[in-house]
């Protein structure tokens, strides 16, 4: 399944970047109430291996009759071959996603956007911070530090989550506590089924049992719900990292994710071809985010 | 680059004969205004009007069209569903307008639906005499020095043409006898003189210098919410700028089938669903914020990344907007802190 | 992928039946949607109707009987997806023009005097909404038979229709008309949905707004802009509350007793 | 006391259902209930600008969406004292010529013709008649198509203004529909053939009386300045009233008719009784072979009657073309006066319907709206009634009945939701 289209008098061979390729669902399970776990692989195989990414970055995915939406690949590019995904029921298309069954096929375009800037990451100390679906475009990184584990300092995980059972991949983090190459600290807002071992409280709370940092060697990536940068921004400024060392991502909306559409920009800026992550310090000068339409759901 | 000469009279024999390469699209009357529509010969040409309704962009990116078609297995190209055009007398500002959508749509992910359509539309510009709306002089955009493939200026008894790709020379290679390299002094005089008269011929005396300061220092003017208010959020204004080139996608399916085609079509960022997300949030929920950001492409950002405005002062926003919302009284308005009538 | 023809049915309710007449005027593709589908009931097309459990119910028509309230509750209870069809349903129609006035007796009591009709008890039209949930809706006076075939295939396919948000101004530049407004004269292009193709515009008259009110309209501008214009007030609140329904209704009254206050 | 019921009435437009109430063996009555609500439309353009009303009448019923239009306009116009242009007058026959092609073809194949050869619907004869289906479908597309280029789309076009048209109808428009209509006669032919070879059952015959407006210049057409009565008299249009009386009945928010308190039958056969002499072509000969003094009382006959003017009508449309074609695009005519009123009358393909207005200072202070099938019904319960005795008497079943029941009322093509059209009441 090669993407190629003539155009121009059959003259001139080249890519459209607005065709998706086929790839087929490998597996597909909840992971919380209105959570999925896709796991899914090219159709022509020998596609596979070729598919390269760094974490952060996007793809396009299309449901054939329903459309197109960006999502954040879960996996590392690290361990090739087939991508993961943890997808959100929101609307249209995420409804019609949902209702594929594993085996069957679907679209993705990509990969898109810049992503985490690994090389300059690399040789730092690294703290991740993440909250509900913040998680999908951070377990990319935090997988492909692991794996690449002797190129990066210390690395530090905090995820918060409101109950256990949101807590999206909880074994898979749970299992990372055992790992003593990483700091992983885990709470939930609250707990009703007692089931639950590990810290209680507000995912801010996790930063009083940090210990002390090397600030200004440490890249942090937050990704998480618009309430949560609120709070969490302020801790790891306080901490001393750097703002430009602060990494998020923004979310907007996108229909072609190649800087064409239009539907995405912010000021002069396209958060499919700028973004989708930008540092703090990006962030708080643009003045469409603080400005007049400021209000706490605009950073997202 | 190569200036020819051209006899007036000359003109619709050459317009017969480039047909052979394609369909022939000019200005052609509708009711008051003009529109770009396919003719037969010059005869059926408005060459005097000004502006069309809404600018050539709708041959390079339709209002809507089919992207690909998709069934079971995957996305089919469709081949073969875009015409051979010639577009005649188009002038400077919409030509500059191509410009910009060059850039966007060619660098940086080429799109292959505007490039192919590109490709297969040769621009024969023609000069323009400005009126009361057009404001080409106060963004730079009055001459235009590549962009099209035959550039037509009127110098009353012949024409200068301008021939400015290898397409344009295909085409002047079909009648060559209809065109002479002698030119003289007298031309050249001629031109120089034909320069400043168009230039004395406008009206408007709008300026845009200072603009990105004005917006930056006016950012959080009352204004915005004033103009908000008088705002239609009809969009006529985003369809008819020839720099708008937003736009949307949707899946149509055949009855009883999954098969079906991906199509797309302009939409504009005055519409409320233009920066929702799912779960309801509205990054511009208001039509004021929506305003802002239109302009602030237009006469801020693009200069703060290109150098020069979005705007190509062609006047149609000017044209068009019925609650009289558009790039004069908008730039106006945040100078002097007030909203005009 | 694995396709069972879904159940439908297609009910009229106060109108003037032109939604089903419409689906009834897709000569070509009429035989595809019987076949592709499974028209459990469709009173004005067959007689042999079989009511039970429906995937999607077509309701077209407002709701001004407490018979026809009874009859869409039960619809509404036997159907996985109730699709509002027609400006009728969705908005209330043209008969929901002076809802909120409280003229409605009054003026019933002109047409039909003092005579006891005990076919059931007439209220004034109110779109489907105001009485069972909706689910979808396909405005149009009548629809439009591209936009509704479009989503009855993506029904059929299981995917979910997509129907334009903005403005009937849009698809009126799509066409290259000259504004009607721009030169003066009304138009309730901006505040009508699209979804027509702005055919009105483009036979040089102005769109009435059949399709109803937009999601994001706004009125105090264009009412404004009208009143500029030389129009009077009465005029062009009668002008935009013919296909307006509820909506608009509340708007213009909001907008009403603001002039009012300024005013005093 | 037994109810048979025919709970909703299946293939009529709207919302009607029959109950017949039977003492023993006696039909004690025969009702046609309206559930469709009261729309008060009359009530609703009070006050509205003549432009405004033109948009708001036509959505009484969407089959005779052009009819209503029609007659709206030539109510308005004598109102406001405008007399069209001719290219205008010409266009509005041509639509009027495809809103009875796009109509007759509705009720006759895909309403009507399922009954007589006994099918629930025309999609399920598909398998057995698929020419036959397929040859309506073809008739009724290009009725709308018609339709679309003169008014502007299929239903509720608002193309056709006062005092002329938003738009006219291109050359090239023009010659595809002569064209289109030439190739379609045959078609027309093969119709009226089928429904000549039918069987109309004897049970509905009564004697009644028939209306239609009287064309004018002496041809046969869809609208007139006076009506023709089957007893040989002519009334002004103007005059309406005393042709229609109307009334409230308990069981119907659809008002009622009646001609010197006499129930009347308007439609295509009342129009081919009165005028079908001024026929030509190949529908008057048509006619000529298959009249009968059946039709005096059949109410079936009906459908005969809409297969041969469907006909004509097809006929009529190149010449109409041709001369249409030939006209320069006449401006706007404008209003000579402000106040004023109007009747106009024009033939739907269900029967005579009359919009008469009164306007004062520009704005319309009485709407009148009559419709043909406020003037059908009573006659289509005598004929119900009197089709449930015979066929009682005749020991036919119950099932038998019903559909017996449903053909009478379905043959006068009524449209249920512009009988529910709203008149202030007035008795004389
Ligand atoms: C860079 C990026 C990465 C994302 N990664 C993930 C992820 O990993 N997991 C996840 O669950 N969600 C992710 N999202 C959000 C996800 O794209 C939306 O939830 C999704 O588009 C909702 O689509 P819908 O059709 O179900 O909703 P609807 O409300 O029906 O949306 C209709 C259409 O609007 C557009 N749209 C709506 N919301 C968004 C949005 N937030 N962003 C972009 N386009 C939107 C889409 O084109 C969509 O098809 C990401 C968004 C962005 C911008
Ligand atoms: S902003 Fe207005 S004047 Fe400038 S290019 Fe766009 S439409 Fe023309
Ligand atoms: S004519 Fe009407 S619909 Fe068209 S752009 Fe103007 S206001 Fe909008
Ligand atoms: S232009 Fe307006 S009135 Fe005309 S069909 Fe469209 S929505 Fe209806």
């Amino acid at each position: 399944m090669k993407k190629m289209c003539v155009v121009l008098d059959d003259r001139e061979v080249q890519d459209n970047p607005f065709q998706p390729d086929m790839w087929r669902i490998v597996r597909k399970y909840p992971l919380t109430g209105d959570v999925n776990f896709f796991q899914a692989r090219p159709v022509d195989v020998d596609e596979a291996l070729k598919f390269n990414f760094v974490p952060g970055q996007f793809i396009m995915m299309s449901v054939m009759g329903e459309g197109e939406a960006p999502f954040c690949v879960s996996s590392s590019p690290s361990r090739p071959g087939l991508l993961e995904f943890c997808i959100r029921k929101m609307g249209t298309m995420t409804e019609s996603l949902f209702a594929l069954k594993e085996n069957q096929t679907l679209g993705i375009r990509g990969p898109y956007g810049n992503g985490f800037p690994i090389e300059k990451m690399e040789g730092k100390d690294i703290m991740i911070v993440g909250g509900g679906m913040g998680v999908a475009p951070l377990r990319s990184l935090l997988l492909y530090i692991l794996d690449n584990r002797d190129k990066f300092g210390n690395v530090t995980y905090l995820h918060g989550a409101r109950t256990p059972g949101d807590m999206l991949f909880r074994e898979e983090f749970l299992q990372l506590k055992e790992r003593d190459d990483l700091r992983c600290l885990l709470t939930v807002d609250k707990d009703d089924t007692g089931m639950w071992k590990d810290k209680i409280g507000v995912v801010t709370t996790l930063f009083k049992d940090l210990g002390p940092i090397d600030a200004k060697n440490t890249v942090a990536a937050v990704c998480g719900p618009p309430i949560m940068y609120k709070f969490v921004m302020d801790y790891v400024v306080k901490l001393g990292i750097p703002k430009h060392q602060i990494l998020m991502t923004l979310e907007r909306r996108m229909k072609c994710g190649v800087g064409k559409c239009g539907h995405c920009a912010i000021e002069y800026l396209y958060t499919c071809i700028d973004g989708p992550v930008f540092s703090w310090w990006d962030v708080i000068h643009m003045k469409e985010l603080i400005g007049r339409g400021a209000n706490d759901k605009t950073i997202a | 680059m190569m200036i020819l000469k051209m006899k007036k009279e000359d003109l619709p024999a050459f317009l017969d004969s480039v047909k052979e390469w394609g369909e022939l699209w000019g200005p052609v009357k509708k009711g008051e205004k003009v529109t770009y529509a396919k003719v037969d010969a010059l005869s059926q040409m408005d060459l005097k009007a000004t502006r069309t309704i809404i600018p050539p962009k709708k041959f390079l990116y339709p209002q809507r069209f089919t992207m690909f078609d998709f069934d079971q297995d995957g996305y089919v190209e469709r081949k073969g569903d875009v015409p051979k055009r010639i577009l005649f007398g188009i002038h400077p500002c919409d030509i500059h307008g191509i410009l910009i959508m060059d850039k966007l749509f060619l660098e940086n992910y080429k799109d292959p639906y505007y490039a192919e359509r590109r490709e297969k539309t040769l621009i024969l510009g023609h000069s323009c005499i400005p009126d009361d709306k057009c404001m080409c002089i106060a963004t730079n955009t009055d001459f235009i020095a590549e962009g099209f493939d035959l550039f037509f200026t009127d110098l009353k008894m012949f024409y200068l043409v301008w021939v400015g790709s290898t397409k344009g020379h295909d085409l002047v290679r079909m009648r060559p006898d209809l065109f002479s390299r002698d030119l003289d002094k007298n031309d050249i005089l001629n031109y120089t003189e034909y320069r400043k008269w168009k230039t004395a011929q406008f009206k408007s005396n709008v300026d845009f210098t200072g603009m990105p300061d004005v917006f930056e220092l006016g950012y959080n003017s009352p204004v915005w919410d004033q103009l908000g208010d008088k705002c239609l959020s009809c969009g006529q204004c985003t369809m008819v700028c020839p720099t708008c080139n937003c736009y949307n996608q949707v899946d149509e399916v055949e009855l009883g089938s999954l098969e079906g085609t991906r199509d797309r079509f302009w939409d504009s960022c005055m519409f409320r669903e233009y920066s929702l997300v799912a779960g309801g949030h509205n990054f511009r929920d208001k039509r004021a914020d929506r305003l802002r950001l239109w302009y602030t492409h237009k006469l801020q950002a693009y200069i703060g990344e290109f150098g020069k405005p979005a705007c190509v002062g062609c006047g149609r926003c000017v044209a068009t907007c019925p609650v009289d919302i558009n790039v004069v009284t908008v730039s106006t308005a945040l100078k002097e802190q007030e909203v005009g009538k | 992928m694995t396709k069972q023809s879904p159940k439908i049915g297609v009910y009229g309710f106060t109108g003037c039946a032109g939604d089903q007449l419409m689906i009834l005027n897709c000569e070509d593709q009429l035989v595809d949607i019987f076949g592709a589908t499974e028209v459990r009931s469709f009173v004005m097309a067959k007689s042999d109707n079989h009511e039970g459990e429906l995937d999607v119910a077509f309701v077209e028509g407002s709701i001004s009987t407490d018979e026809q309230l009874r009859r869409v509750k039960e619809i509404r209870e036997r159907s996985k997806v109730l699709i509002a069809i027609g400006t009728c349903a969705c908005h209330g129609g043209p008969q929901a023009m002076k809802l909120g006035e409280g003229k409605f007796d009054e003026m019933y009591k002109k047409v039909y005097g003092n005579a006891k009709i005990t076919l059931a008890k007439a209220f004034e039209a109110q779109p489907v909404d105001a009485f069972v949930k909706v689910d979808m809706y396909i405005p149009g006076c009548p629809i439009d038979k591209t936009e509704f075939l479009t989503a009855v295939a993506k029904l059929v396919a299981g995917r979910h229709p997509y129907l334009y948000k903005f403005p009937v101004c849009t698809e009126c530049k799509w066409r290259e008309n000259e504004c009607i407004l721009y030169n003066g004269k009304f138009c309730a292009g901006p505040l009508t949905k699209a979804g027509c193709g702005a055919i009105c515009p483009s036979h040089n008259i102005p769109c009435v707004g059949c399709w109803g009110p937009t999601d994001d309209l706004n009125v105090s501008a264009e009412y404004d802009l009208l009143k500029e214009k030389g129009y009077k007030p009465e005029e062009i609140i009668q002008k935009i509350k013919k296909f307006g329904g509820a909506k608009v209704a509340q708007i213009v009254g909001e907008l009403e007793k603001k002039k009012k206050e300024a005013k005093a | 006391m037994k109810e048979l019921n025919v709970e909703a009435l299946a293939r009529v437009e709207g919302d009607g259902g029959i109950t017949v109430t039977l003492d023993g063996k006696k039909v004690k009555s025969v009702t046609l209930d309206v559930h469709e609500g009261p729309r008060l439309i009359e009530q609703l353009v009070k006050g509205m600008k003549p432009e405004d009303d033109l948009t708001v009448v036509p959505r009484i019923c969407a089959i005779c969406t052009l009819s209503h239009r029609y007659a709206a306009l030539r109510g308005l116009e004598k109102a406001l004292g405008i007399t069209p242009p001719e290219k205008a007058q010409l266009t509005r026959e041509l639509m009027m010529l495809g809103e009875n092609v796009e109509s007759n073809s509705l009720h006759t194949f895909l309403l009507a013709l399922p009954d007589f050869l006994g099918y629930p619907s025309a999609i399920a004869m598909l398998n057995d008649y698929a020419d036959d289906v397929k040859r309506a479908l073809r008739l009724k597309k290009f009725g709308n198509h018609v339709m679309t280029v003169t008014s502007g789309r299929i239903v509720h076009g608002e193309n056709p203004i006062i005092g002329g048209f938003g738009k006219y109808p291109s050359k090239k428009a023009l010659e595809e529909i002569k064209l289109k209509s030439h190739e379609l006669v045959p078609d027309a032919v093969r119709d009226v053939e089928l429904f000549a070879s039918l069987e109309y059952p004897t049970y509905p015959e009564a004697e009644t009386l028939f209306m239609s407006v009287n064309a004018p210049k002496n041809q046969y057409g869809y609208y007139g300045d006076s009506i023709l009565i089957s007893n040989g008299k002519e009334v002004s249009a103007e005059d309406y009233k005393k042709l229609t009386s109307e009334r409230v009945v308990s069981h119907s928010f659809a008002k009622r008719s009646l001609y010197q308190d006499k129930p009347f039958t308007v439609g295509a056969n009342a129009r081919l009784i009165n005028m079908g002499k001024r026929l030509d072509g190949q529908a008057k000969d048509l006619l000529k072979e298959h009249y009968s003094e059946r039709w005096l009382k059949n109410p079936l006959f009906n459908n005969l009657a809409q297969a041969i003017e469907m006909l004509w009508s097809l006929e009529h449309m190149p010449d109409m073309c041709d001369m249409i074609a030939g006209m320069d695009d006449p401006p706007i005519e404008q209003p000579t006066r402000t106040t004023g009123s109007g009747t106009g009358a024009v033939e739907a393909p269900r029967g005579t319907l009359y919009h008469h207005y009164e306007l004062k200072n520009g704005l319309i202070e009485v709407a009148d709206i009559i419709t043909p099938t406020a003037q059908n019904l009573d006659d289509i319960e005598k004929h119900m009634k009197l089709t449930a005795e015979r066929m009682l008497a005749d020991g036919k079943k119950d099932d038998e009945v019903r559909l017996g029941l449903e053909m009478v009322a379905r043959a006068y093509d009524p449209c249920i939701s512009c009988a529910t059209h709203l008149v202030t009441l007035k008795r004389i």
